[in-house]
């Protein structure tokens, strides 16, 4: 893949592009926590990707690896609630995957595996317990397979993963929470779709709109 | 929705700031960080009791800094857990040599963001114990929730702790004095109005004139059931009822029980459903030890109350009696 | 507009019911009367230090009964002055041979009642003082108005009266300590909404989303004005200044100062105000003293804050600090 | 004028009319009070003349002006504010202008003079303070003329009162408050009609009519 000065700058522009989206999505995502939690998922992204942001902006000749974990460390450290250290903790302990070899194809999926696993492990959800694992788990399946077994190029897993996430924050919306604060709202909660499976997908879209610059 | 604000995001920030001018003497602000400490703090030789989780719910949890309660409060962002690292520097800043007790109100975020600080605080050489207060008997402890929430009982597990501790005794035992006050004490709480956080600036759920919510927590998560408004009276007895079906209590038992306020009912109503309240505990045989009324964790503005009950020994009855000296609590020797 | 209540007609006798049901072994209901006073009144060789008023402003004033602050307070309909002959019962029952202070905030209803009372008393052979409290300078004290009115200052005097005559001290002198505080306490008032009476049950006065009235009082009238919104820091300045334009006071002069919350608004607001209101204190060179913050004198469910400042010396100050125990306020020795 | 007995029943049917149209008029009352003041006047009238008519209602061997003092004796136990010791201490004190011939044409004239008096005196309200005042002024001076110089029957002369006391309703609307909680208001009490001065209109409104049955 390209070379750490490329794999930096695509970090840094993965990382804005990101913090860009979230605070245009700010309101909705508060709408969405509304229904069904406390109303700050859009205050805690924007602010916790903006933070990020701004850390990975100007660290010039760190590695990749050192990069993204930052992003996982700032968001440990500003964001707070339950998607802090879920988004925050995952990203910083799934960074390690690009330490060897930096970012590549093969490296790509390590992470989003090690990502997925590590936010399965923190916040002990199960699929379809209508929390951002929803999203998570059907991009991650769908990225993995689309390049270890259909060989396709990274843009192209990556746009399929994408689909997977819609469907999975579609797939939120008719079941009950048994995780997070919606969890409290027992039958209530069905109807409404998740806020953090919401915030993965847009994450995800960023990082392909990011991959096709 | 009009607030007695600046910005948003600051309001965390000024707040601490206006507390500790309130309470220069007692309170102290830890550099750059949302946490506040009792002045003297770490107190040698005392095992530090601290708390913490997102702010809205004052004077929970500064206001029960001080002798006989809390060594330290964690502020996160408004009903936003605290990171790890801001945990993790109350912590150290509330060791006085015996270690530390973190009382946590059930929640993922919270658990989560106290768990990265134990480990970093671990790190440091700091022994860590970690409660989870859940007494909101409005969510039912099933494979379908995240275990039940905590909410006001909390206040009850600060103040007995903190006299723990304040005696002397060791880490574990404050521990044990805290789980013993968590397994005796439920809560419900209702609400007749939304919250408005500073930042949405508009009611989280949107509540019709001739509804009200039940099981409502202290986020402004709509809450378990919508029904049409009851009187006072009615509010209690359904209330009171659910407490006391999960505590199954002996008759003749002693127990404190709490009106809360939300933050935004007048005093008045609290004693209005006080009065009714203590009829119940008296028609199920129940001996009230201690009655508090007030408003002692909130929601912001949100209207409505809940209701703790928890049953006491000889060993809380002392503690909760004990010297406390803090802003929002002070009792005397 | 939705209450915790059940008829909004016996709303203050229940409220009285429910404040004895939680403090026992403090509070005692006159019979038959809508007056609280301590259990153990009257205190035999103690001046006895009593106020009242129209309910709707709790903790005030039946918070305030207990050693070293009130022995009697009356509690009328909601914002309606109690009746003489309920005052002077009150009176009677807080006469420990020593006569009886009546603490009256200013408002002819108020006024009026407590006249009568004073007069029954009287051929009862109590002696009796009032002090009439007067401190909000929002209202001109000229020939077009019936006086300022008395607010959140009125707790100062109830604390400095109430140690003076927990020392010990005679009728006249109580009086004068009262007088004392009266003469150098000024404060100014603020809504962002209006209180909302259990009668009524819709606000008293309608406020725009972006409107606010300056110069309120304690009883939803609306204020001596109305504006835009401001930021809270704007708010603080704008009240203060009001306050210290009154009082004039010396450079280096010590003060106390009061952020009262109006009853709706979160503790959180409350101490954002705080904090801008020291700085403002040290700007002005002022040396404050003690710094109180909380609901202290209410206005049912109202959204806003009152500030009060009040000019203190050695006597005030050791009444102040005075031990004081209290439903609503207790101060350690 | 008529025997002790007539007089009890027209006090208890006086009193009777003023409480059921103070509990008619209650929620206007306080919606004018609302504007200006703290919201309850109406509820405090029609408590207060509930429990007055309820008082005097089987007291059968009464005097007459007794019964007009339990009125006002129970008005200031049962109003409290302002308009408890002004309504219900005035009609206490002024009852005693009945105690000797009982209620006459003149004796009639007597109580108004004193009734107007005992407000002002306790009130401290001079005419134009926006206070009710406003309205028992021109009522009184115009029943004490009717009477005593046009030599009208008490029924006309009330009337004409009664229309007194309308203008000066309206009287209290244009002009600012130096009395009562609406003096706090400053300017801003200009424009709005005065609770009180309503009220007594009302009042003088139903013992004409009680006089008419
Ligand atoms: N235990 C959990 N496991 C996975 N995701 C969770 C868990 N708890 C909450 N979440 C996710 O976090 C989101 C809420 O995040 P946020 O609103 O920022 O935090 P908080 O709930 O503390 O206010 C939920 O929509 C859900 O997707
Ligand atoms: N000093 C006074 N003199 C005469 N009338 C007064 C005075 N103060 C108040 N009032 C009358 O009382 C009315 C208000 O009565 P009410 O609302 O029952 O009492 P409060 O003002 O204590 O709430 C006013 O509209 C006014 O007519
Ligand atoms: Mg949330
Ligand atoms: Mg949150
Ligand atoms: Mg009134
Ligand atoms: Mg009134």
């Amino acid at each position: 893949m390209a070379d750490a000065d490329t794999q930096r700058e695509a970090v840094r522009a993965a990382a804005e592009n990101v913090a860009d989206r979230l605070e245009d999505e700010k309101e909705y995502l508060t709408d969405l926590d509304s229904a069904i939690g406390d109303a700050d998922h859009g205050a805690n992204m924007s602010r916790g990707f903006r933070a990020a942001a701004d850390a990975v902006a100007d660290a010039d000749d760190a590695e990749p690896s050192d990069l993204v974990k930052q992003v996982g460390t700032t968001l440990i450290s500003e964001v707070g609630g339950a998607s802090g250290p879920l988004y925050g903790g995952s990203i910083m302990s799934a960074s390690q995957t690009f330490a060897e070899d930096g970012i590549t194809a093969e490296t790509s999926v390590d992470f989003a595996e090690a990502y997925l696993d590590k936010v399965k492990d923190r916040g002990d959800a199960r699929i379809g317990a209508k929390t951002m694992v929803d999203a998570l788990t059907p991009a991650v399946h769908t990225y993995k397979k689309s390049i270890e077994q259909d060989d396709l190029p990274p843009l192209e897993a990556l746009g399929k993963a994408v689909d997977a996430a819609e469907r999975g924050v579609e797939f939120t919306v008719p079941i009950r929470a048994e995780k997070g604060r919606a969890s409290y709202l027992g039958w209530r909660s069905v109807g409404h779709q998740d806020p953090g499976a919401t915030s993965t997908l847009y994450i995800m879209e960023e990082l392909l709109a990011t991959a096709e610059e | 929705m009009k607030k007695l604000i600046n910005e948003p995001e600051d309001v965390v920030d000024e707040m601490l700031d206006g507390m500790v001018a309130a309470h220069p003497d007692r309170l102290r602000r830890l550099d750059g960080q949302e946490v506040l400490v009792r002045a003297d703090a770490p107190v040698d030789g005392k095992v530090g009791v601290v708390s913490g989780g997102g702010s809205g719910h004052e004077p929970t949890h500064a206001g029960y800094l001080g002798e006989g309660m809390l060594d330290g409060a964690a502020a996160g962002e408004v009903f936003t857990s605290p990171t790890g690292d801001q945990l993790n520097e109350m912590i150290e800043a509330c060791d006085g040599g015996e270690g530390v007790l973190c009382v946590v109100k059930n929640y993922e975020g919270d658990v989560m963001n106290f768990d990265t600080a134990a480990e970093m605080a671990d790190i440091e050489g700091v022994d860590v114990e970690q409660v989870v207060v859940n007494d909101d008997v409005a969510v039912e402890d099933s494979l379908y929730t995240s275990g039940r929430r905590g909410v006001a009982g909390t206040i009850l597990v600060h103040k007995a702790a903190g006299a723990k501790a304040a005696q002397g005794a060791d880490l574990q035992t404050v521990a044990e004095t805290a789980e013993k006050v968590i397994d005796n004490v439920g809560t419900m709480g209702m609400a007749l109005t939304s919250c408005v956080t500073p930042e949405k600036g508009e009611p989280t759920f949107d509540l019709g004139d001739d509804e009200i919510e039940l099981g409502i927590g202290i986020h402004g998560e709509p809450g378990t059931e919508r029904t049409e408004t009851m009187s006072a009276d009615e509010v209690t007895e359904h209330l009171t009822e659910r407490v006391l079906d999960d505590l199954e209590l002996d008759d003749g038992q002693e127990v404190v029980t709490m009106v809360n306020g939300m933050g935004g009912t007048p005093l008045m109503e609290l004693f209005v459903v006080n009065r009714r309240l203590q009829e119940l505990m008296d028609d199920e045989g129940l001996d009230v030890w201690d009655a508090w009324v007030g408003d002692y964790m909130t929601s912001l503005d949100m209207e409505g109350c809940s209701i703790t009950v928890c049953a006491v020994d000889e060993e809380l009855k002392e503690l909760l009696a004990a010297p406390a000296d803090t802003p929002a609590m002070t009792v005397q020797e």
